[in-house]
């Protein structure tokens, strides 16, 4: 339980409830951001390297870059006039609560249980590791994920593709 | 005597951490690296500017700058004074906070790239297994604040020139990583080092740099074409397209915060060149066996700065592309042809040592070039606008 | 050597089949793949011939066969194969040499056409399907590509489909030669429940051999003839159909509406020469049980048939002004020499017309269609005239096709087959009948080919166009043709009869003896004053001068009435306007009425009965079950109203519904783990 | 306390901060924006789990966490699709003004 991770706890919660309150849309995107790199610090702290770098490849360099995009595509970058909140926010946060309730108990309840013993031993993960794996064990699922990410690119771009005039 | 000329800045750090207690030694040392790189590179960044500056002025049959100083040597540091004395304004409207971390987080993400770059032997300051991974990371992150200042200047030039920034950066940085993966993939490693240690040998005194491999040659040269585009250098400098958008995503920014934008800017090309030697062209390496007595971070530096003069080069040649232009060269053009060209690396790894691979591989790449080239150009592919930005 | 005959129709057809699938602008791709087809086709036939040849050389019949089984229905199979014998393999050759020709003579002719692939993707299947009759070994096979002939004739005569003519000509072919197949199909199921075999050459078990037919001769059926006799009539009116024989030859001068190419081939050279050619194939059947020098009914009945039209349709054809109709006239008179051929003389005379027919009637057309190109689509004979300077090769090709087809003497192979013809005639044992009409009709024929060639060729030019000479591709075949026209005498003369020696496998020797029979030198001579006759008559009313456009020709100056029953084709469209078609129309009419009001009426009084129940039905539904039913709506909507209040259409409210739910489950999951 | 459960407490805080973005925010692209933070802390979880779990070398943990991202790039791109295509049907991406489903 060392002190970097308070550190880095800190500034992910940060980063995430200031995505989730604040008013501005490109101000909650960067926030967002900063979320996303606290995060992949957390994936350092805990050794997974290369995780971690592909989380800020990945969520910073794209999809940060998306989002605001579409902010900007959306007109969304001027503040709202009215609220922020859609109607009865409370509800929302009340059930938002409610769920974080439930996994807390579930994590404090479970994890009081387990054997201590497991918790030392950094494991040793070499980025080619990690490449064989995904090239024997795990080789189906990426191609399905392969196929996935095509088949998502291809439909991002026709769904927002703008349609010709007259096609309407 | 050659060992310690090659070693020295490693023996000089090693020796002033000496006088430090043992458990304060290692951070002190990384302490000291990090200092070193923030010293030398802006130290380059100035020398790179003059050199600019007099080069273009030269091409464009005029004198540069050369009143400061014996042949205007010094106009880098009267300049440095300038743009760190000059007033800094801030648009009434601009988003300040935004506004101010947009050139830091630039700086600093600018100069996080450099960590992982191995700038002599035993000279990488953090030798990351996934360190091309972090680099290209760590580059993506630089787009963001370009948005940032972009975006907060409330300025529609600004804007403008942010969107067209990002836009491209996102579609360059596909063909980066995909000619830089033939690398990775031949090397077996995402390690810089490595990737240099492979390159360092020699038969018959030439070196097994990549560039010298019909895939290598290809690869560097469409790597050169994406790190231009992505470090906005002409001829893919929309986004200062001075003629359309004043300065870009910078134009509301002066004094010390554009001084940084500039700053991160040229070190961003260092960065990225550094990468480029690092990935095709033997990294600290020499060049031929017989001068391997010249120390490998002076070579590292020299081809820094050898790649700095061709991006001046180019600068003062091309003209400026069109938007849509720019975004089908890079997804038509640029994005297949690197594909291709993983391919072909892996063809020439299973294609056994030989004769053959030679004639085969680059056969395929030429063909390929020229096919594309040609409809491409019949096509027009360079032709009207497809690219939007908010309707 | 019969094994890779299928190739030789499959190519062009595929080649058709690729064409269908090219892009309109791929024209010249489109008529290369054509020809390429063809040549193949060619090459292939020519070592086909070559083998048929050498085999001939030593002395042996060559008929060589490959069958095999198509499918079974029921218990009886259908049996398909081609054969390879010297009939088959000089057909082979005429069709793809003249096709090929064709087909270089449209790339000229068709140049500007937009439908350019269509034309030759139709015009291939057309080969294809045409060498696929000339293969066939087996009835059905021959009966299947006979339609498929009929199909592309069809298509190619309505290929200017946007002309209404076109279209009415197009349809008017295929019915009327509809009606003779349907008379052949009648007799190939005859043939085939006679016989159980559809093939002709079956190792002694096909039904053009000794077996099968004695078997046919001593089945009687009606009127006394013997089945044979019947099946034969039955097949010849199919070939009729095909060939243009009176009275089913309306269609041939209306089918001039297509393209001239297409004219040349299908309709001069090939496909009405196929029903020839079927004869020809079943002849055994047509000549069974013939009595030593004597003749069978059937082949009697194609002599008169043949020699009826022959004369016939050479009369029609004097008083034509449309320069292709007058050559399909011709054509028609010239199908019938070879019907009598066939019926007086055999096999081999009726094909050795037909061979050389083929060659000079499609350089006549093609002449022709070289003349209406050059006069930009002008066919009237008499808005042209003085071509012979302006065209000289379309001029020279086409006066050497006009003597052959007229039969001048010596040089031209016309004279030396019409010769056979009439020499076979001669002898023919019933009547002198057809041998006086076949003369006249030669008397005829010169006549009005000189007449036309004096009206395109001399005089001056009376109309508005510019003649210009045809492009190479279209005067390039025209030689060649022409070549063939004189050259093909050669081996058909008495004293060299090579062609019925070849097609009757029995070897000839080269002797002035041929000339001794008796007879034959009068009927030359006969012959030649009659042509002579002919040609002198035509040149003295037509020659070199030139009538004005509307002036009156000369014969209807003379004698009106019969020119205009000429002119008008003797009335056999009205004819049969007035009987055929009015019958039908009448018979539609009657079918029309009862529909209408007999059957028309009971329905509507039934739907009546249905309506009234109807109406009842509705006033019971308004004002009783409406009633009540209309509560329970009320009822219902207003309950559905609360539940559809959840249905508030907020994503969120949905979201929130679901985390709701997840959590339940996860406080229902663990407090049952801990129970 | 072990480390594990703390990471685990992190995303589970993380992923209830996402979840009440999307619940209570207005504008579409922020509801994704919480669905993005409720992915990541899932990951988290994942990597948390690989790192403490008894078979690190296995790299199970860390597929997962792999493959997830890359999924939820595509969800990104796809969502932010729509959310465009939405915003040029209806004008606005205020979630509470598209009901056009309301029954």
């Amino acid at each position: 339980m060392s002190f970097v991770l308070y550190i880095l706890a800190a500034l992910t919660v940060a980063g995430g409830l200031a995505a989730v309150l604040l008013k501005n849309t490109v101000h909650c995107a960067l926030a967002l951001t900063v979320a996303f790199a606290g995060l992949a610090l957390l994936f350092l702290e805990l050794d997974a390297q290369f995780a971690g770098f592909a989380q800020i490849l990945i969520y910073i360099g794209a999809v940060a870059i998306l989002v605001v995009f579409a902010i900007l595509l959306t007109r969304g970058s001027e503040t709202p006039k009215g609220s922020a909140y859609s109607h009865s926010p409370l509800v929302g946060l009340v059930i938002a609560a409610c769920v974080f309730a439930v996994l807390g108990w579930a994590v404090l309840h479970s994890t009081a249980q387990l054997p201590p013993g497991t918790t030392s031993a950094t494991p040793t993960v070499t980025v080619a590791d990690i490449g064989n794996a995904l090239m024997t064990r795990y080789v189906l699922p990426l191609e399905i994920v392969a196929l996935l990410l095509t088949a998502a690119l291809i439909g991002a771009v026709i769904v927002a593709m703008h349609e010709k005039e007259g096609s309407r | 005597m050659i060992e310690k000329a090659d070693q020295i800045f490693v023996l000089l750090g090693h020796w002033l951490v000496s006088f430090l207690p043992a458990a304060l030694q290692k951070p002190a040392l990384v302490l000291l690296a990090v200092v070193a790189i923030i010293v030398t590179f802006p130290a380059l960044f100035a020398i790179t500017v003059l050199l600019e500056r007099k080069g273009l002025g030269r091409m464009q049959n005029r004198y540069g700058p050369n009143r400061v100083g014996p042949y205007g040597l010094f106009q880098p540091v009267a300049d440095g004074i300038k743009s760190l004395t000059k007033e800094d304004i801030v648009p009434l409207s601009a988003d300040a906070v935004v506004h101010f971390l947009a050139p830091v987080l630039l700086v600093v993400v600018v100069f996080m790239g450099y960590a992982v770059l191995p700038i002599g032997r035993n000279m990488t300051l953090v030798n990351l297994d996934a360190g091309i991974l972090f680099f290209f990371a760590i580059g993506a992150s630089s787009e963001l604040s370009v948005f940032m200042a972009g975006w907060s200047s409330r300025n529609k030039y600004s804007l403008l020139g942010a969107m067209r920034a990002v836009a491209q950066m996102i579609s360059y940085e596909v063909p980066l990583l995909m000619s830089s993966l033939a690398v990775v993939m031949i090397t077996g490693s995402l390690n810089a080092n490595r990737i240099v240690d492979a390159q360092n040998q020699y038969t018959y005194g030439l070196p097994h740099w990549y560039i010298f491999t019909p895939w290598g040659f290809a690869g560097f040269l469409l790597f050169a074409v994406a790190a231009t585009a992505e470090t906005n250098r002409s001829p893919f400098d929309l986004p200062e397209g001075e003629s359309e958008l004043v300065a870009g995503y910078f134009t509301e920014y002066s004094g010390f915060k554009f001084a940084l934008f500039f700053l991160g800017e040229y070190v961003g090309m260092m960065g990225i060149s550094g990468l480029g030697t690092t990935l095709f062209l033997g990294g600290y390496s020499a060049p031929l066996q017989v001068l391997g007595f010249v120390p490998s971070w002076a070579w590292f530096i020299g081809k820094i700065m050898l790649s700095m003069c061709v991006f001046i080069w180019v600068r003062g040649t091309l003209p400026r592309l069109r938007q849509d232009q720019l975004m089908n060269f890079a997804w038509k053009f640029v994005l297949p042809l690197s594909l291709l060209n993983l391919f072909v690396a892996a063809a020439w790894r299973f294609m056994g040592q030989g004769f053959l691979r030679w004639v085969v591989c680059s056969a395929v790449l030429l063909i390929a070039y020229v096919v594309m080239a040609r409809v491409g150009m019949k096509r027009e592919h360079f032709g009207p606008r497809s690219y939007r930005y908010a309707e | 050597m019969a094994g890779p005959l299928w190739l030789i129709p499959t190519v062009p057809i595929v080649a058709s089949g690729v064409i269908a699938l090219l892009k309109q602008p791929r024209r010249k791709l489109a008529s290369n793949l054509a020809i390429g087809s063809m040549v193949f086709s060619l090459l292939l036939s020519l070592v086909a011939f070559a083998h048929v040849l050498s085999g001939w050389m030593h002395g042996a019949l060559v008929r060589e066969t490959s069958n095999f089984t198509w499918i079974h229905v029921g218990t009886t199979p259908l049996d398909l194969g081609w054969v390879l014998d010297p009939l088959s393999a000089v057909m082979l050759v005429m069709v793809t040499f003249v096709g090929l020709l064709i087909f270089i003579y449209s790339t000229g002719y068709m140049a500007h056409d937009e439908n350019y692939t269509r034309f030759f993707c139709f015009l291939s299947l057309f080969a294809g399907a045409m060498l696929g009759v000339v293969i066939a070994n087996s009835i059905l096979l021959l009966f299947m590509c006979w339609e498929l002939v009929g199909l592309t004739s069809y298509l190619l005569i309505g290929f200017w489909y946007l002309k209404p003519s076109a279209a009415a000509a197009a349809k008017k072919a295929f019915l009327t030669t509809r009606v003779g197949d349907v008379f052949f199909l009648l007799g190939i199921v005859w043939l085939f429940g006679q016989t159980g075999t559809l093939l002709f050459y079956h190792g002694g078990a096909g039904s053009m051999e000794t077996h099968a037919l004695t078997a046919l001769l001593l089945e009687r059926s009606a009127f006394g003839l013997s089945a044979a006799t019947a099946i034969g009539l039955l097949i010849f009116a199919g070939a009729a159909g095909k060939s243009g024989q009176f009275p089913l030859h309306v269609w041939l001068p209306d089918a001039m509406e297509g393209p001239t190419p297409v004219s040349a081939l299908i309709h001069a050279a090939t496909m009405v020469a196929a029903g020839v050619y079927l004869i020809a194939r079943v002849y055994p059947l047509m000549q069974a049980g013939m009595p030593a020098g004597g003749t069978t009914t059937a082949l009697s009945v194609v002599t008169w048939v043949g020699a009826f039209t022959a004369l016939f349709a050479a009369l029609i054809a004097v008083a034509q002004n449309d320069i292709k109709r007058i050559l399909a006239y011709s054509t028609v008179s010239q199908l019938g020499y070879m019907m009598a051929g066939l019926g007086v003389g055999g096999v081999a005379v009726g094909m050795f017309h037909l061979i050389t027919h083929a060659f000079f009637k499609a350089l006549l057309f093609m002449g022709a269609g070289s003349v209406i190109h050059g006069c930009h689509e002008e066919q009237d004979v008499r808005r042209m005239g003085g071509l012979r300077s302006r065209m000289p090769l379309t001029f020279g090709t086409y006066a050497v096709g006009m003597m052959a087809l007229s039969g001048v003497p010596i040089l031209f192979s016309g004279f030396w087959s019409k010769d056979g013809i009439l020499e076979a005639a001669q002898h023919f044992r019933l009547s002198k009948g057809p041998f006086y009409m076949l003369v006249f009709g030669a008397l005829l024929t010169a006549f009005y080919m000189t007449r036309q060639v004096s009206y395109v060729f001399f005089g001056s030019y009376r109309g508005h166009a510019h003649p210009h000479e045809s492009p190479k591709s279209m005067t390039l075949p025209l030689a060649i043709l022409a070549f063939f026209a004189v050259a093909l005498g050669a081996i058909g003369t008495p004293a060299w009869p090579w062609f019925r020696g070849f097609l009757n496998s029995t070897p000839v020797a080269f002797g002035l003896s041929g000339f001794d029979e008796p007879g034959l030198l009068a009927l030359m001579g006969t012959s030649t004053v009659v042509v002579f006759i002919g040609l002198g008559l035509g040149w003295w009313l037509y020659g070199n001068k030139s009538p004005h456009a509307d002036q009156p020709d000369v014969l209807e100056a003379a004698a009106p009435p019969i020119w205009n029953a000429l002119r008008d084709r003797l009335y056999i469209d009205e004819f049969y306007g007035a009987t055929v078609i009015a019958f039908y129309w009448w018979w539609a009419k009657v079918a029309d009425w009862l529909d209408r009001d007999i059957w028309g009426g009971a329905v509507a009084g039934v739907s009546w009965l249905f309506k009234l129940g109807a109406r009842l039905n509705r006033f019971l539904d308004a004002n009783v079950v409406d009633g009540t039913f209309d509560k329970g709506c009320e009822e219902i909507s207003v309950g559905g109203g609360l539940l559809s209040r959840m249905q508030s259409g907020r994503v969120q409210t949905y979201l929130r519904l679901l985390a709701l739910a997840v959590v339940l489950l996860a406080v229902i999951l663990i407090w049952s783990s801990r129970a | 306390m072990t480390p594990l459960s703390g990471y685990l407490l992190v995303a589970a805080l993380l992923f209830a901060i996402g979840l009440a973005g999307a619940l209570t925010r207005r504008n579409a692209i922020l509801v994704l924006i919480g669905i993005e933070l409720m992915l990541n802390a899932a990951n988290l979880n994942l990597i948390a789990f690989w790192r403490y779990g008894p078979h690190p070398e296995a790299l199970t943990g860390m597929m997962f966490a792999i493959f997830s991202i890359a999924v939820a790039a595509a969800e990104a791109a796809v969502g932010l699709g729509l959310v465009i295509q939405i915003h040029r049907h209806a004008q606005t991406t205020d979630l509470d003004a598209i009901n056009r489903m309301k029954g």
